[in-house]
C-alpha cells in the first residue's frame, strides 16, 4: 500500500522561500526538497553530481560544468545553463545584505558562460580550486521571463519553483510547509507522495509528538531524550556533526576583563603564552562533556573537524586531562597559584553551551584557574564579544569543509583576504597562514587535504583555540519510516528516509 | 452620553502618548541589549565586510534618534518595517499570528471564568467545609505547579500515555474572515483541548481564589445578611448580590490574565507549538527583530490599553458609585 | 501595623491545617539559612563537583563520600545540596520583589482611585505600559545595561509584577473611596499619604492580599524563565528555580530525580507560602480577629 | 396542627442566653431572655443601649455573629422549636415568617443593585407566582405608601442617592415585601422626621390590624412606644428588667431602671402662648439673635443639585431630581443651631456642604472672616477639616478595620494635634464621659452595638476639638437616658470651648432643648427659621405646626 505522508517535526524554523536570503540551516535545510545544487556532498563530504553530471578545471581560472540534461522545473519548463547563470548573478549582483549570506560563494566568479545550452564556464578572478564545493551550497532557480525575482515577492506571490524531488504546497511561517511529489523527478522516485514538515521549536515537544506517532521524523533531539525514545519504540540515527565546538582566548589585547590573579588584582593577558592555553587545554576533561552533558552523542575534538573526514590529521588525538601536567605548565608560564577569569558563552544556541561552561570550570578549578561561567542570550553574546567584553568565551562553527574553518576561525585576520572572521581573539600565526594558503591553492583531492592536515597540525601546536566537542545530529524516526541516512551538515530531508516498506 | 465620548477621546489621546513611551522604551530597549545584525548574517561564515554592509543596509549605522524618527514616520504612514529575520512585512507577520493566540486565549478564558467563579463562590459561602478546603487545596497546588511541568504533565497523561489528545500543533485549520483558525475544525478544536487546559487551569485556580475570599468578606457584610432575613434563596443571594459585589477584583484580573494570555503565553505556545503573537514576541526579543517587536508590542499595548478600558467601563456601569472619568 | 503582625504571628494551635504549613514555611526558611551547615556539598564550589558523576541516581555514593540523597543532576551536581543552596536565593528574589512590588504597587493603585484625574491618568497609563512590556525585554534591558546579578533580576521582576497590584487595588479602592469613613478621615485634616495608607489601603487589601502569596511563586517561576535564558542568576549558582528549569529537559527522559526532587521542593515551598498567606489573609479581616 | 396554632403562641422565647464565643461564661450578652408574642400584637423591646435588642433579634432570625454562642434556651415558633427544625426549614422561615429592619438601615442595602430591584426580588421570592408587571406595581405602591415621593423615578436609584430616613424607609417597605408572621424591627424610625414617623407608625397599626402579623419593636423612642406598642419588655445589662402592658409599664413602672429611664424622657415644651399673633409678627423675632454673638459662619445661596439618573457617568441623563436651593444660615459663635425638617429634605446635603466635603456650584461660606467658595474641591480651597461632622450612619462612617482606640487617638493626633503620649488617656476619657466602657476601646466597630458607635463618633468628633461641629441625627440610636448624658456633654462642650454647632435632629424635644434657633427644611429649600422659643411656640408656618403636632402626645407637654 502507498505509504501516505511523511510527517517530520523540525527545529528548523524555515524563514524565507528565497532560497539565497540567508545562508542557515533553517533555510537551506527545508528548501533542499525543492531547490537543486549542481553538487552534493555525500556522508563523508566528498563532492559528487547533482543537477551538474561532472565538472573540470579548465585552467587555473576556468571551470567547465556539464549539466544533467532532461531535468524539468516543477512548473514543466526545462532546466538550462540559463538557469544557472541567472542563479549566480541574482547572488552575485543583485541580492543585497543581508539578504546575502551566499555572496562569498559567488564573490571570485569573474563571469559565466554558456558555450551550450547544458555547459557553463565558469571564469575565476584567481584560483578557486573549491568552486565545485561552493556550488554545492547554491539552489538553481528558474530565470523568470524578466529581471529579477525579488525576496518579497517570493515570499508573497511567486509559488517557489525548483528542480527538487519535492514541489511547494504551502507555507505558514513559523508553522509548517507542505510539500507533494514531484512525479517528474529526475532520480529516483521520491518515496513519500507528500511530506508535512512541522516546525516545533521546543525539543521536549518534538519528542513528544514523536513518541505519540503524531510524527515520523523529529530532528534535533537532545541526547538525554534518546533513552526515553527507544524505549517507547522510536529509533534513533545519529552522526558527527562537521562543526566544532571550541574555547576562544583574546591573544592581542595587554589586559583584559575579569582576568585577574588569585588575589584579585589585575595581570596583563596571560592568553598571550602560549603555555597557558596549552595548560588550559590539558586541565579540561572532555569526557565528561561528551560522555555526560551530550549523553555520548558527541566526539572530544583536537581540531576542526571529527578526525576521519577530508582535511583532518590523524596525529591529532584528543587528550585524557592531565591536571598535573596542566599545573606544571602553568608554573612554567608564571601562574603557579593560576588566576581568575570569566568564561562567557551563548545560552540555548548549541547543545551543552551553557552546561560545557560549568564543565570547563569544574574541570580549570583542579588546576587552580577559577572560572566564572557567564551565559547570555545568543544576541546578547555577539554583541558582547564583538565589543571586546569577553575575554575567553565559548563558540562554535560549522562549514563545508575542513579549510573554510581554518579559513575564517584560525587564519589571521585581513579584511582584504577575508581571512579570520571568526577569530575574535586576534589570533596570528604567520608560518601558519602561509601553510594554509598553499594547501588552498592545491585542487581538491588527497594532496590538498594532506596539506591541510598538516597546517592543522602546526596551527594546533600553538593551542590558539581548545576545541571541545564536535556534536552529533540526532534524529528520531518512528515505525512509518524505514531508516534514516544521516548527512553531517545536519539538514533534515525526506530524500534522507525510505519508508518501512521499501526496507 | 457626551460624558462617555470626553471620556473616550481623553483615553484616545493617552492612549497615543502610551504607544509613544512604549516605542521609545522598546526601540532604546532593543538599542541598548544588542546589535541585530549578528542575528541577521549568518555570524558562523559573515565576513567583517557582510557585517558592515549589512548594518548599512539595515539603516543600523544611523544614530538612535535618527532611527528613531524614520521608525516614527514610517509607523505613521502604516507600515511597521521589514522583519529582519523574516523579511516580511512584520506588521502582516504580527497578525498572522494573531488567530491563533486569539482562539486559544478565548478559550481558556471561557473556561477559567465562569469556572472559577463558581468554584469560588460556592467555597467561600460556607468556608471551612469539605468543599471549601478542597478547593482551596487545589487552587493552591494548582497555582504552585510551574506552567511548563504543567503542560508537560498535560502531554505525558493526555497524549502520549492515553493518546486521546495530540500533543502539539494547531491540526487542521479552516478560514474564516480572511484567516485561519483552528476552533472551527473538529481536529483544530481537538488540537486546541490540552493548550487552552493548561492556560485554564492556573487562571480557574487564580480566580477561583480571588473570589473564594471575595465571598468570604461579603457574605460577613450586613446586607447579605439582610438579604437572607428578607427570605432570598442562597443561591439568589450568592448570584445577584455577592458576585457582583466581588466581581470588580475578578474582573479585573480577567482583564490582565486574558491580556497575559494574547501576549505572553510562550510557555505554551512553545510547548505545544502553538504557533502565537507571544512565542513570536519572545523570539523576536532574543533575534533582536526590531520590526517584529514594536510591531507586536504595539499590537499588545493596544490590547491592554482597550481591556482596560472595557474593565473600567464594567467598573463604571457595574458600581453607580464610580465614576468614569473617577474625579473625585 | 505593629499589631496586625503580630496577630499575624500569633500561633493558633486550633487550626492544625494552618500550623502545618506556617511550620512548612518556616522549615524553609530554617533550611535554607543553615544550608551551608547542613548541605553535604557545596554546588558553588567547582571542586566539590565531579563531572562524571553527572546524573547518578538517587543513593549513589560518590567521590565526596556521602551518598547523593536525591541523585546528582546533569553537571553532577548534588541536587539535595542544589534544593537547599537554591532555596536561598530562590526566597530572597521572590520573597523581595514580591513584597516591593505589592508595595508600590498598592500603594500606586490605591493613590490612583483615591486622587482621580490626572494622577489615576498617569497611574494607569504606566500600569498598561508596564502590563505591554514582556518581563524578558525588562530583564535584558535591566541585565545587559546594569549587568548581571540577583539585584537585577529583583528589580526586573518588581518592573514586571507591581503593575498588577495596582490594577487590583485600584479596583476596589475606587468602590471604597465613597464610603463615608474616607469622608471622616479627610475632615480629620490628616496628611493625605495616611488617609491612603491607614484607611483607605488596608480597606482595599483583600483581593490584593490573596494575590501577593501567588505573586510570590510566580516570581520563583518567572526568574527560573529568566535563568533558563541566560538572564537569571549566574548558571553556576542554581537558584530553586533554576533547578527546576533545568530539570524541565529531562522530565521525558528516564532520569526522572533531576526534574522531581527540585519540582517537589518548589511546589511545597509555593504551596506553604500561599497556605500561610491565606492564614493572613484571613487574620486581617476584622471580622475573624476574634474567632 | 391547627390545635397546636391555636395554643402556642406565635413566637416564644425561653431562657435565651447568650455569651461571646472567645470568652465563654465571662462576657453575658443576654441572660435569661424569656418573652411570648401573640398574634397580632406588637412588643416594644426598649433599653439601654448595647443590653442586647438587636442580638435578640439576630437570634431570632439565625443570623447570629459567628462570635456569639447560644447558651441556654429555646425559641420557639408556633411551639416548634428552632433547634428543632432543619436548616432548610429554619431557611424557609426567614422572610415567609420572620421578616426584619435591621437597625443599620445603610448597611442592609446592597449598594450595586437599585433600590426598586431590591424591593422587587423580595416580592417575588415571597410570592413567585406574580408576573414582573405586577411586582413591579406592587413596589411601586409599597414605595409610595412608605412615603418615597416619586417612587417611579427612584426605582431606579442606587442607596447611595438616598437620604438616611429614605433609605430607612426602603429598608422598612423590603420588610413589609416579604409579607411576614412576624417582623424584628431595629429601630425603624430613628431617621425619620415626625410627620413621616407618624406615617410609618400608622402603616405598622394598621396591617398589624388589617393581616393580624405580630411585630417586635425595638426602639429608644418612648413616644413610638407609647403610641404603638400593645406591651413593652425592658432590657438592661443584657437581662429583662420588667415586662407589662404598655401602659402598665409607662404609668406605673416597677423597676428604678425604668423608671429612671422614663424620667429621662426628653419633652417639647409647647408654651401656652401660642399660635397666630396676626401677621405683623416683627421680622426681628426670626433674626432675633442675642447681641453678644458674632456671627461665625455664614452660608450664602448655597445651590445644589442631584441628577435623576442611574448612573454617576452618564451624566445629565434625564431630568434633574432633587436640588437645594439658595440656602443661607447664620450661625453666631458659641451657639446651636438646629435644622430639622422632612427626611431627604437636604439636611444632610448642605451638612456636608458646610463640610467642605461635597461641592456645590454655587453659594459662599463665611468662616470667621474667611470666605470660602464652597464650587471648589474642599481640600483646595481649605474649607475642609475647618467643620467636623458626626455622620448620620456611624457604622459606614468608622473605619472597619480600626479599633475603637486607634479612630479616637488618630482624631486626637490630627485633628486637635496633639502629641501621642499627650492624648494617652484622652480618648480613654470620652469613652468615660460618653457611658461607652474602656473595654470597649479595643474593639472593631462590626463588635459594637448601633448606639456604641455612634456614640464613638461623637467621640471622634469632640476630640478632634473642632470650632464647629456639624452634627447629623448624633442622638438618634441612642436610649434616652444615654441621650440626656449626651445632650448634657454636647452642652457642656459648647459652653466650654465656644463650639459653633449644627444640629440635625428629628427628635424636636432635644432640639428645643439644645437650639437657640432652629431652621425648618422642606424639599430643598428652608421653610422657615426663627429663634427656638419662636418655631415652638409662635411660628405659623404650617408645615411647622405639622411638624411639632405629629409629634406623638405623651410626652409633649
Ligand atoms: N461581634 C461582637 N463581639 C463582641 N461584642 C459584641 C459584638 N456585637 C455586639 N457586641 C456587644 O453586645 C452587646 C449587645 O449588642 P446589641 O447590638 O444587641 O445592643 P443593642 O441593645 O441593640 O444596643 P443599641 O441600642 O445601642 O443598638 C453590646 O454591648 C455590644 O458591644
Ligand atoms: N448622590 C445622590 N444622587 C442623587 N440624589 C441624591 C444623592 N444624594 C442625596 N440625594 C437626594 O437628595 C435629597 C436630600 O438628601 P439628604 O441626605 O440631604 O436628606 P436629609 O435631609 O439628610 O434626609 P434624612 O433626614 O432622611 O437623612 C434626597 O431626596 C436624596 O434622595
Ligand atoms: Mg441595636
Ligand atoms: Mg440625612
Ligand atoms: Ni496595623
Amino acid at each position: 500500500q502507498e505509504p501516505k505522508g511523511l510527517r517530520i517535526a523540525t527545529s528548523y524554523k524555515l524563514m524565507t522561500l528565497d532560497p539565497h536570503y540567508a545562508n542557515l540551516n533553517e533555510n537551506t535545510s527545508l528548501l533542499s526538497h525543492i531547490y537543486e545544487r549542481l553538487v552534493y556532498q555525500d556522508e563523508r563530504l566528498e563532492l559528487k553530481p547533482g543537477l551538474a553530471v561532472s565538472w573540470r578545471a579548465l585552467s587555473d581560472t576556468q571551470w567547465e560544468f556539464k549539466l544533467r540534461d532532461n531535468v524539468r522545473f516543477h512548473d514543466g519548463s526545462p532546466f538550462t545553463a540559463n538557469d544557472v547563470i541567472y542563479t549566480i548573478e541574482r547572488i552575485r549582483d543583485v541580492l543585497k545584505t543581508p539578504s546575502g549570506g551566499f555572496k562569498s560563494y559567488v564573490s571570485g566568479i569573474k563571469s559565466v558562460t554558456a558555450p551550450d545550452p547544458l555547459t557553463i564556464v565558469v571564469e575565476t578572478n584567481g584560483k578557486v580550486p573549491t568552486l565545485p564545493l561552493s556550488f554545492s551550497s547554491l539552489f538553481v532557480m528558474r530565470r523568470p521571463s524578466q529581471g529579477f525575482q525579488t525576496t518579497e515577492q517570493l515570499n508573497a506571490d511567486v509559488p517557489p519553483l525548483g528542480t527538487g524531488p519535492y514541489r511547494f504546497e504551502s507555507w505558514s511561517s513559523g508553522e509548517n510547509l507542505k510539500l507533494s511529489r514531484n512525479d517528474h523527478y529526475w532520480g529516483p522516485k521520491p518515496a513519500w507522495a507528500d511530506v508535512t514538515f512541522r516546525v516545533i521549536e521546543n525539543p521536549s515537544a518534538r519528542v513528544a509528538a514523536l513518541s505519540t506517532g503524531e510524527v515520523d521524523v523529529a530532528d534535533a533531539i537532545p541526547a538525554r531524550d534518546v533513552a526515553g525514545l527507544k524505549q517507547r519504540g522510536a529509533r534513533i540515527a545519529s552522526i558527527g556533526a562537521a562543526r566544532i565546538n571550541f574555547v576562544q582566548f583574546d591573544v592581542a589585547r595587554d589586559t583584559l576583563p575579569g582576568v585577574t590573579a588569585t588575589s584579585g588584582e589585575a595581570i596583563a593577558n596571560p592568553f598571550k603564552n602560549p603555555l597557558v592555553r596549552r595548560a588550559l587545554s590539558h586541565g579540561l576533561d572532555r569526557g565528561i562533556l561528551v560522555d555526560k552533558i551530550l549523553a555520548g552523542y558527541g566526539t572530544a575534538a583536537s581540531q576542526v573537524f571529527p578526525a576521519g573526514l577530508p582535511g583532518t590529521s590523524e596525529n591529532l588525538q584528543p587528550r585524557e586531562p592531565d591536571y598535573e601536567e596542566a599545573k606544571a605548565l602553568l608554573a612554567k608560564a608564571g601562574f603557579p597559584d593560576g588566576f581568575n577569569l570569566t568564561l562567557a558563552g551563548p545560552a540555548g544556541r548549541y547543545p551543552g553551551d551553557a552546561e560545557s561552561l560549568q564543565a570547563i570550570a569544574q574541570s580549570w578549578a583542579r588546576i587552580g584557574v577559577i572560572a566564572q561561567p557567564a551565559a547570555a542570550p545568543f544576541s546578547v553574546f555577539n554583541t558582547k564579544r564583538a565589543a571586546g567584553e569577553y575575554a575567553v568565551w565559548y563558540g562554535g562553527t560549522s562549514g563545508e569543509a575542513v579549510d573554510i574553518i581554518l579559513h575564517t576561525l584560525l587564519a589571521s585576520p585581513d579584511l582584504a583576504r577575508g581571512t579570520g572572521a571568526l577569530n575574535f581573539g586576534k589570533y596570528r600565526n604567520e608560518a601558519f597562514d602561509k601553510k594554509l594558503a598553499e594547501a588552498e591553492g592545491i585542487a581538491v583531492g588527497s594532496e590538498r587535504n594532506a596539506g591541510l592536515a598538516e597546517a592543522t597540525e602546526l596551527v594546533m601546536a600553538d593551542q590558539p583555540i581548545i576545541p571541545l566537542y564536535h556534536f552529533h545530529h540526532i534524529v528520531g524516526f518512528g515505525p512509518r519510516v524505514g531508516s534514516y541516512v544521516m548527512h553531517p551538515r545536519g539538514w533534515t530531508t525526506a530524500m534522507q528516509t525510505l519508508t518501512a516498506t521499501e526496507n | 452620553m457626551m460624558a462617555l465620548v470626553t471620556v473616550a477621546l481623553g483615553r484616545l489621546s493617552q492612549a497615543f502618548l502610551l504607544l509613544l513611551a512604549m516605542s521609545l522604551i522598546g526601540f532604546i530597549g532593543i538599542h541598548s541589549v544588542g546589535n541585530p545584525v549578528f542575528n541577521v548574517v549568518n555570524i558562523e561564515t559573515a565576513t567583517p565586510e557582510d557585517i558592515r554592509l549589512a548594518t548599512i543596509a539595515l539603516g543600523l549605522d544611523q544614530p538612535i534618534w535618527r532611527q528613531y524618527l524614520v521608525f516614527i514616520g514610517n509607523v505613521v504612514a502604516g507600515n511597521f518595517g521589514t522583519s529582519y529575520i523574516y523579511h516580511q512585512p512584520a506588521f502582516t507577520l504580527m497578525i498572522s499570528k494573531l488567530p491563533a493566540t486569539l482562539e486559544l486565549a478565548c478559550v481558556a478564558m471561557l473556561v477559567a471564568a465562569p469556572l472559577g467563579t463558581a468554584l469560588g463562590l460556592i467555597a467561600g459561602r460556607r468556608p471551612g467545609t469539605l468543599f471549601d478546603r478542597a478547593v482551596l487545596k487545589a487552587s493552591v497546588s494548582a497555582l504552585s505547579i510551574p506552567s511548563f511541568w504543567l503542560a508537560m504533565m498535560l502531554i505525558l497523561v493526555g497524549a502520549i500515555l492515553t493518546g486521546w489528545f495530540p500533543s502539539g500543533g494547531r491540526g487542521a485549520t479552516a478560514a474564516f474572515a480572511g484567516q485561519e483558525w483552528s476552533l472551527i475544525t473538529r481536529s483544530g478544536a481537538w488540537h486546541l483541548a490540552l493548550p487552552a487546559l493548561t492556560l485554564a487551569i492556573p487562571n480557574i485556580a487564580l480566580i477561583a481564589r480571588l473570589s473564594r475570599s471575595g465571598t468570604i468578606e461579603v457574605e460577613n457584610l450586613d446586607f447579605t445578611r439582610f438579604c437572607r432575613a428578607k427570605g432570598l434563596s442562597p443561591r439568589r443571594i450568592l448570584l445577584r448580590h455577592t458576585l457582583p459585589n466581588i466581581s470588580m477584583p475578578i474582573v479585573t484580573i480577567i482583564g490582565l490574565q486574558f491580556g497575559a494570555m494574547l501576549a505572553f503565553a510562550v510557555v505554551v505556545e512553545s510547548i505545544f507549538s502553538w504557533p502565537g503573537v507571544g512565542k513570536l514576541l519572545i523570539d523576536s526579543i532574543q533575534l533582536l527583530d526590531r520590526p517584529v517587536v514594536m510591531a507586536t508590542l504595539t499590537f499588545i499595548a493596544v490590547a491592554f490599553v482597550v481591556l482596560n478600558a472595557l474593565v473600567d467601563l464594567f467598573h463604571a456601569v457595574l458600581d453607580p458609585r464610580v465614576r468614569l472619568s473617577s474625579q473625585r | 501595623m505593629k499589631a496586625h503582625i503580630l496577630r499575624v504571628l500569633r500561633i493558633r494551635p486550633s487550626r492544625p491545617a494552618l500550623s502545618t504549613s506556617k511550620v512548612l514555611l518556616a522549615s524553609y526558611i530554617l533550611l535554607a539559612v543553615a544550608a551551608p551547615a547542613i548541605a553535604p556539598q557545596n554546588p558553588y564550589d567547582p571542586l566539590q563537583i565531579y563531572g562524571w558523576e553527572a546524573s547518578s541516581p538517587p543513593g549513589t555514593v560518590g567521590s565526596g563520600g556521602f551518598p547523593y540523597l536525591f541523585g546528582t543532576d546533569g553537571l553532577g551536581r548534588d541536587i539535595a545540596s542544589t534544593i537547599l543552596y537554591g532555596l536561598r536565593i530562590s526566597l530572597v528574589v521572590s520573597l523581595t520583589s514580591a513584597a516591593i512590588a505589592a508595595l508600590i504597587g498598592l500603594t500606586a493603585g490605591v493613590s490612583a482611585a483615591y486622587f482621580g484625574k490626572w494622577v489615576d491618568a498617569i497611574i494607569m497609563r504606566l500600569v498598561d505600559l508596564q502590563l505591554s512590556l514582556p518581563t524578558i525585554l525588562i530583564a535584558l534591558i535591566a541585565i545587559v545595561t546594569l549587568g548581571p546579578g540577583v539585584d537585577r533580576i529583583i528589580l526586573a521582576l518588581i518592573i514586571a509584577q507591581w503593575a498588577t497590584y495596582a490594577r487590583i487595588a485600584r479596583s476596589v479602592a475606587l468602590s471604597e473611596a465613597s464610603k463615608s469613613y474616607m469622608d471622616a478621615a479627610r475632615l480629620l485634616r490628616m496628611p493625605t499619604a495616611r488617609i491612603i495608607l491607614r484607611h483607605l489601603l488596608p480597606n482595599s487589601l483583600g483581593p490584593a492580599i490573596t494575590l501577593i502569596p501567588i505573586e510570590v511563586g510566580h516570581a520563583v517561576a518567572l526568574e527560573a524563565t529568566l535563568s533558563f535564558l541566560g538572564l537569571g542568576v549566574p548558571i553556576d549558582r542554581p537558584s530553586l528555580g533554576s533547578a527546576v528549569a533545568n530539570g524541565f529537559q529531562y522530565l521525558l527522559t528516564g532520569q526522572y530525580w533531576i526534574s522531581l526532587f527540585p519540582g517537589l521542593a518548589l511546589f511545597g515551598l509555593i504551596v506553604s507560602i500561599n497556605l500561610v498567606g491565606e492564614d493572613i489573609r484571613r487574620s486581617l479581616d476584622p471580622r475573624n480577629q476574634s474567632r | 396542627m391547627i390545635a397546636q396554632t391555636q395554643t402556642a403562641p406565635l413566637l416564644r422565647v425561653e431562657n435565651l442566653s447568650l455569651c461571646l464565643r472567645s470568652a465563654p461564661g465571662s462576657t453575658a450578652i443576654l441572660t435569661d431572655v424569656t418573652f411570648e408574642l401573640k398574634r397580632g400584637e406588637i412588643l416594644g423591646i426598649i433599653g439601654e443601649s448595647g443590653a442586647g435588642k438587636s442580638t435578640i433579634g439576630n437570634a431570632l432570625l439565625g443570623l447570629l455573629a459567628p462570635e456569639f454562642q447560644l447558651t441556654s434556651g429555646t425559641i420557639a415558633v408556633e411551639g416548634k422549636s428552632l433547634s428543632a427544625m432543619t436548616a432548610a426549614e429554619r431557611e424557609a422561615l426567614r422572610g415567609r415568617r420572620i421578616s426584619a429592619i435591621f437597625q443599620d438601615h445603610t448597611a442592609s442595602l446592597d449598594p450595586l443593585m437599585s433600590v426598586g430591584a431590591q424591593v422587587e426580588e423580595t416580592i417575588l421570592s415571597a410570592s413567585p407566582a406574580l408576573s414582573k408587571r405586577q411586582a413591579r406595581a406592587k413596589v411601586l405602591d409599597l414605595m409610595g405608601r412608605v412615603g418615597i415621593a416619586e417612587p417611579d423615578r427612584r426605582y431606579r436609584n442606587y442607596p447611595h442617592q438616598f437620604s438616611g430616613g429614605q433609605r430607612q424607609r426602603i429598608v422598612i417597605a423590603i420588610a413589609l415585601a416579604a409579607a411576614p408572621d412576624i417582623i424584628i424591627a431595629d429601630e425603624p424610625t430613628s431617621a425619620l422626621d415626625a410627620t413621616v414617623q407618624k406615617q410609618i407608625l400608622q402603616l405598622l397599626r394598621a396591617l398589624v390590624d388589617e393581616t393580624g402579623i405580630s411585630i417586635i419593636l425595638i426602639t429608644h423612642d418612648m413616644g413610638v412606644v407609647s403610641e404603638i406598642t400593645d406591651r413593652v419588655l425592658v432590657m438592661r445589662h443584657g437581662e429583662m428588667v420588667e415586662q407589662d402592658d404598655t401602659a402598665s409599664v409607662l404609668n406605673a413602672p416597677v423597676h428604678d431602671y425604668t423608671r429612671k429611664l422614663l424620667a429621662a424622657v426628653p419633652r417639647l415644651h409647647i408654651p401656652a402662648v401660642s399660635v397666630n399673633s396676626g401677621d405683623g409678627l416683627p421680622d426681628s423675632d426670626r433674626s432675633e439673635q442675642p447681641a453678644t454673638h458674632e456671627q461665625f459662619l455664614i452660608a450664602k445661596d448655597v445651590s445644589k443639585q442631584f441628577s435623576a439618573g442611574g448612573f454617576g457617568w452618564c451624566l445629565g441623563a434625564g431630568k434633574p431630581g432633587f436640588a437645594l436651593s439658595n440656602i443661607a444660615m447664620r450661625l453666631p459663635r458659641g451657639t446651636v443651631t438646629g435644622i430639622v425638617g422632612e427626611s431627604g429634605s437636604g439636611k444632610t446635603t448642605f451638612g456636608r456642604i458646610m463640610a467642605g466635603l461635597d461641592t456645590a456650584p454655587s453659594g459662599r461660606i463665611t468662616i470667621g472672616d474667611k470666605i470660602f467658595d464652597v464650587s471648589r474641591n474642599g481640600r483646595r480651597s481649605g474649607l475642609l477639616g475647618r467643620v467636623q461632622m458626626i455622620f448620620q450612619d456611624p457604622s459606614m462612617s468608622l473605619n472597619p478595620r480600626m479599633t475603637v482606640a486607634e479612630t479616637l487617638n488618630e482624631s486626637i493626633r490630627f485633628g486637635a494635634r496633639m502629641r501621642p503620649d499627650d492624648s494617652r488617656d484622652g480618648a480613654a476619657r470620652m469613652m468615660d464621659r460618653l457611658g461607652l466602657a474602656r473595654r470597649l476601646l479595643s474593639r472593631h466597630p462590626h463588635q459594637l452595638s448601633g448606639g456604641q458607635k455612634q456614640r464613638v463618633c461623637i467621640a471622634r468628633a469632640l476630640l478632634a476639638r473642632p470650632e464647629i461641629i456639624v452634627a447629623d441625627e448624633p442622638t438618634s440610636a441612642l436610649d434616652v437616658s444615654v441621650q440626656a448624658e449626651i445632650v448634657r456633654l454636647l452642652k457642656d462642650t459648647i459652653s466650654e470651648e465656644a463650639v459653633t454647632m449644627v444640629f440635625i435632629s428629628h427628635d424636636l424635644a432635644v432640639v428645643q432643648e439644645m437650639c437657640s434657633s432652629v431652621y425648618i427644611f422642606k424639599d430643598g429649600r428652608i421653610e422657615d427659621f426663627g429663634t427656638a422659643d419662636f418655631i415652638f411656640a409662635r411660628s405659623d408656618n404650617p408645615y411647622t405646626r405639622a411638624l411639632i403636632n405629629a409629634r406623638p402626645r405623651r410626652f409633649t407637654c
